[in-house]
């Protein structure tokens, strides 16, 4: 046996792929080569479980300039306002080194924005945690928000929002999606090289050892109990780099020096060298020995697939390198050239005047194996749904209503999100803590919101109905605001694709997410696929995170979540079923119960109330919007009253009160008017076919449901204290 | 029981990139220093620690560093015991 | 006649399109003036904007407080013309010893950024000129090292001579004496830790950032000899 | 010229409160360390620099300290220098 032969093993590659490498070249891979295939037929670069199921997203639409397959999505949000939105994960590194995985994390994402000509405005973080009780657990928080605060914080990008979940299936297999958003700042680039003859620049941080296989070792496989002994790929992030790169590469483009560009993330430089020229169907010879090394020693395949950070590769005209370099200088950027655009459809890669790779590059980019794995519904699926859901009646309505504000899930998030810059670009008009966050995008007065949303309980039931209401929250949580639903970017986070569980969730998700969005016309603009969240055989809920982007006029009419007047209506518009307690938070908190199906979602009604909300807010009749999501009317009512310290006074009937308290029927949002426009909130909901009550009015100091009360001020430090309690004092 | 000093000094593990040293040394020539390389930032912990022996104060503040002071993923540590006592005049009681 | 503003630009500042939008929104004309330029351009008021310069990296404003620019921006300094520094601007005052002081992590050991209230302890500033004593403003804080100190000869000089023009009406970050803002001796200085460029829109949350930003740019309008009519 | 290794150790004056140290010293009962007091978290600092001979390096060093590595306001430092050249087996030309 040769020697590559025994290797790919351990580079992750099976037998198979090995022998179509070996198809695809006519003759055994080398070393280089086969490190480099490695990385761009890993799981994490190549799709290679997932595409099949991908392809059948919707993914077109009027404002959509760039769909999935480049750095990120561009939207047409006004005329000549473009912008970029994409998201990615960064769970595994963030296991085995929450701050420095969390940090690159962001640092990977916003290079994708930057590598579409977009100066990246806006960040925002779903995470997933398991229970706050396990003491590792609290160390993974503190480091990944610590982590995410410090690189954010310096690279100048506000945190503007994102979810922090707690659920036991994340305890060793917790979830890092960071989203983010860009705006085209003077010309969409794109990661394409298609002139021979130009030059590829190489600038940013140097190349070292570090996240070496990271893709195939890191990203692609499952945890056991050596993934700890995975440390080398640990990556260490440096914010004060990625800034300056940030900048440099807006002033490249703003001085139109560069005629393409891609970032450099997982698969090192073996990525945009192959993905941009089989893009522009040419090839590429690449000079190691310009490749700047932070250790002498590298070896060239080390060199071809190290992730170091904070790196970017520009392709040029050649006349117009020593303006590059300039530029790069004054940056205080290294810059060199790495090689130059060739005809001959390979990358060549030569290493101390000889060749060490050369492979086509459409064999490295694009044609990896593509696989339709086994799909079967597991079989617990049934004992599931049959189980209780937990909708019993509380013991005492007062202690259950305190018990619920207080668990982690719902309890205030300030925690988090004060850490975060979340008002850097004069931008924030509606920040972290409401539905969705609404960003004024530099120099124009066009606004657009975005939010994510991804409820794995609900997957988990089901996956094909919960990716339905992933799509549908997050959608409702932007019309809250008053912005129109505009388009996607999904995080897709299962356990490994090898198991045909796994894979049923993943193709029900991804229908669910489909449906979904062409229900609600919003094309899905790009995402990132994270397999193998799984432990010792026990994978994570499947959890599609939905980032959603939806448009708002005029930033002025956006509406927040806090009560304003004492003395306005408040007004629950849409239908509350008094069973929808499957997957729910009151079944969870309070019965310890997570059992049943997810609520039926009709998604005319959510559409319908969509325009409510929109035409509502346009035409300034609301002091306040919020959906209802988790913990239903009850919560939702609360997060009301606390964001603005204003209390309620409302009036819930029913034999079984706790039912319209905590049912978590979907399509549904609480709005508060003055008394005097009461009238026309119910003809504008009437006009859309949506159910409208006034259920009570925005009193001074209390949390008043009726059935029972408490003080304002009493729940609202519950809720205050409920995440904050568990975290405090970091040591460094 | 006697009373040790404990000092831990927690730098980055080799080939674990030091953004920060290398920020400070590329600096330095701009500020009219030159000739100086391999600037590398680490912690130095320094604490009192109750112990029975030296034997013990020393695994004791191994496993802090292992299970708190350093970051063993990224973060090599080197530590040193001193008997307080001796230092001074006499041993305590 | 507008007051001529130039925002220094280090590497890792990011707070400087943030200035630049609420100086022009209140009259001025800005410019951006890079680090590693040996003089000022003619400016009236040079801000050192918030963010972090070299990236914080040794200590804030440590390697900041050397770029070939500080020269020029002390000499403006001296000549008693206005400067002011912003947060990580405020760091990299107090390191190049314009300020005295110095800005050590936050208490809680945690990054900030909120919704803070200040009272304004000193009045007639050209700083607080458009303020009246005890005046309070809502302005964000968003830093890590922001909680001040100096030996206490230095406090007791500083107030005396009223230097101690800011302080939190709720200390966030273990700031002594919950000091927000301080002047230098002759006033021309200030350095502060709070946004007020974050704080010109109702938009945004609040208006009481202009009252600092504003009363700068009145006592650069009441200096120069006003041509008749403006 | 020879090349010198450079050690600085910053530390917060005392007298000046030092959070970092505080919170270990308040975590370490939590994880079963008793016994444990005066936490101090300082930074150690280390370089290679040339100058001519050691009184050279020292006086270059403690400039570098007073303007640059530490903050003397609130800021103490100790300093070491080492002849690299001296440690090895011989010395270079
Ligand atoms: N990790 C986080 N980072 C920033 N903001 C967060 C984070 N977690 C939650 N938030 C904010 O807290 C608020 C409540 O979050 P969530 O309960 O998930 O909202 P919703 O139920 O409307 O989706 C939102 O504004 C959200 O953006
Ligand atoms: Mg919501």
């Amino acid at each position: 046996m040769s020697e590559t032969e025994s290797l790919h093993r351990d580079l992750g590659l099976t037998d198979d792929e090995f022998q179509a490498i070996c198809d695809r070249l006519g003759r055994e891979p080398g070393y280089t080569e086969l490190a480099m295939f490695s990385v761009m037929w890993s799981e994490h670069c190549s799709y290679k479980s997932s595409r099949v199921h991908l392809e059948t997203l919707p993914t077109e639409g009027e404002r959509i300039l760039v769909g999935p397959g480049e750095g990120a999505g561009i939207i047409e949000v006004a005329d000549g306002v473009a912008v970029a939105w994409k998201i990615e994960s960064h769970n595994h590194p963030s296991f085995v080194e929450p701050f420095n995985g969390a940090a690159t994390g962001v640092g990977g994402i916003v290079r994708d924005i930057l590598s579409m000509g977009a100066r990246p405005i806006a960040l925002m973080d779903p995470l997933r945690f398991g229970p706050l009780e396990d003491a590792r657990t609290r160390y993974l928080v503190d480091g990944v928000v610590h982590g995410i605060s410090s690189y954010g914080n310096s690279i100048g990008v506000p945190t503007v929002g994102g979810e922090t979940v707690f659920e036991e299936c994340y305890a060793a297999n917790p979830l890092v999606n960071v989203a983010c958003l860009g705006v085209v700042d003077t010309k969409l680039m794109h990661g394409r090289a298609e002139v021979p003859g130009q030059v590829a620049i190489l600038f940013g941080s140097s190349t070292g050892r570090d996240g070496i296989g990271g893709a195939s070792v890191l990203a692609s496989a499952e945890f056991d109990e050596d993934s700890l002994d995975k440390r080398p790929s640990v990556q260490v992030g440096d914010p004060f780099s990625e800034k300056l790169l940030i900048e440099c590469s807006l002033e490249l483009i703003r001085r139109e020096l560069v005629a393409s560009f891609q970032d450099l993330g997982a698969g090192g430089i073996s990525c945009p060298t192959s993905e941009m020229t089989a893009k522009g169907g040419t090839g590429i010879r690449i000079d190691l020995d310009n490749v700047h090394r932070r250790e002498p020693s590298m070896e060239p395949f080390e060199v071809m697939i190290s992730e170091s950070q904070e790196r970017m590769l520009a392709v040029v005209e050649s006349e117009d390198v020593e303006d590059v370099l300039g530029v790069c200088a004054k940056w205080g950027l290294e810059a060199r050239v790495l090689g130059e655009i060739t005809k001959t459809g390979r990358v060549e890669v030569v290493d101390r005047k000889t060749v060490v790779a050369d492979v086509p590059s459409l064999a490295l980019a694009e044609e990896g194996p593509v696989y339709e794995r086994p799909i079967e519904r597991p079989h617990w699926m049934a004992g599931i749904n049959a189980a209780p859901a937990g909708d019993e009646a509380p013991e005492h309505y007062g202690r259950t209503f305190y018990e619920m504000v207080a668990s982690p899930q719902i309890a205030s998030k300030r925690w988090v999100w004060e850490q975060y810059d979340h008002m850097i670009f004069l931008g924030t008009v509606i920040g972290p803590g409401g539905d969705a966050a609404v960003i004024r995008l530099p120099g124009t007065e066009t606004a657009v919101a975005i939010t994510t949303d991804g409820p794995g309980r609900l997957c988990m039931l089901d996956p094909y109905e919960g990716a339905r209401h992933a799509v549908a929250e997050a959608a409702r949580n932007v019309a809250a605001v008053g912005a129109r639903p505009a388009a996607i970017t999904n995080c897709l986070n299962f356990g490994s694709p090898e198991g045909s569980g796994v894979m049923w969730q993943f193709s029900e998700v991804v229908r669910g997410i489909g449906d979904a969005c062409r229900d609600l016309g919003t094309p899905v603009t790009g995402g990132n696929v994270s397999f193998y969240n799984e432990t010792n055989g026990r994978p994570i809920y499947p959890t599609p995170v939905i980032g959603m982007l939806g448009i708002v006029g005029d930033p002025a009419v956006a509406v927040g979540i806090g009560f304003r007047d004492e003395g306005d209506a408040i007004v629950l518009l849409g239908t509350t079923e008094l069973d929808d307690f499957g997957g729910s938070e009151y079944g969870k908190i309070v019965n310890d119960a997570i059992g049943g199906t997810p609520p039926n979602l009709d998604m005319g009604a959510e559409r319908a109330l969509h325009e409510v909300l929109i035409a509502g807010a346009d035409a300034g009749l609301f002091n306040s919007a919020h959906d209802l999501s988790g913990g239903g009317l009850a919560v939702a009512l609360a997060e009301c009253a606390f964001a603005s310290n204003r209390g309620f006074s409302v009036q819930i009937g029913g034999t079984e009160p706790h039912r319209t308290l905590y049912s978590e029927s979907p399509s549904r949002a609480v709005v508060s008017c003055g008394q005097g426009l009461v009238d026309d909130v119910l003809a504008l909901a009437g006009r859309h076919g949506i159910a409208a009550e006034v259920i009570g009015a925005v009193a001074a100091d209390m949390c008043d449901f009726s059935v029972f009360a408490t003080s304002l001020e009493e729940a609202r430090s519950v809720w205050e204290g409920g995440l904050s309690g568990h975290l405090s004092a970091r040591v460094e | 029981m006697t009373n040790f000093k404990a000092t831990v000094h927690v730098s980055l593990r080799s080939g674990i990139a030091d953004p920060q040293g290398l920020t400070i040394e590329r600096a330095l020539p701009a500020l009219g220093y030159t000739g100086v390389s391999g600037v590398r930032v680490g912690k130095l912990i320094e604490f009192g620690l109750d112990a029975s022996d030296a034997t013990e104060a020393e695994s004791k503040v191994g496993e802090m560093c292992e299970r708190l002071l350093a970051n063993t993923v990224i973060e090599s540590y080197t530590l040193s015991i001193v008997d307080e006592s001796e230092d001074l005049a006499g041993r305590e009681s | 006649m507008t007051a001529r503003v130039g925002i220094v630009v280090f590497p890792g500042s990011n707070c400087e399109l943030d200035c630049e939008r609420s100086f022009e929104r209140l009259g001025a004309s800005t410019e951006f003036v890079w680090h590693d330029d040996n003089t000022l351009p003619d400016v009236d008021i040079v801000v050192l904007p918030g963010g972090f310069a070299h990236g914080d990296y040794l200590r804030t404003g440590a390697l900041a407080r050397f770029s070939p620019i500080m020269h020029s921006v002390a000499e403006h300094a001296a000549a008693g013309k206005l400067l002011i520094g912003i947060c990580n601007g405020f760091q990299v005052l107090c390191e190049a010893g314009l300020l005295p002081g110095a800005l050590r992590k936050n208490e809680g050991l945690k990054f900030l950024c909120k919704w803070t209230e200040l009272r304004v302890e000193v009045p007639g500033t050209p700083f607080t000129a458009r303020a009246e004593r005890g005046q309070l403003l809502r302005i964000p804080i968003n830093h890590f090292e922001g909680n001040w100190y100096a030996d206490p000869d230095t406090v007791a000089r500083m107030r005396a001579n009223h230097q101690i023009v800011l302080r939190y009406v709720k200390n966030p970050n273990g700031s002594l004496d919950g000091v927000a803002g301080i002047s230098n001796e002759r006033g021309n200085v200030l350095g502060l830790m709070p946004h007020p460029e974050r704080a010109c829109e109702s938009l945004l949350g609040s208006e009481d950032g202009a009252v600092i930003i504003g009363s700068m740019l009145d006592h650069v309008m009441h200096m120069q000899p006003s041509p008749a009519g403006v």
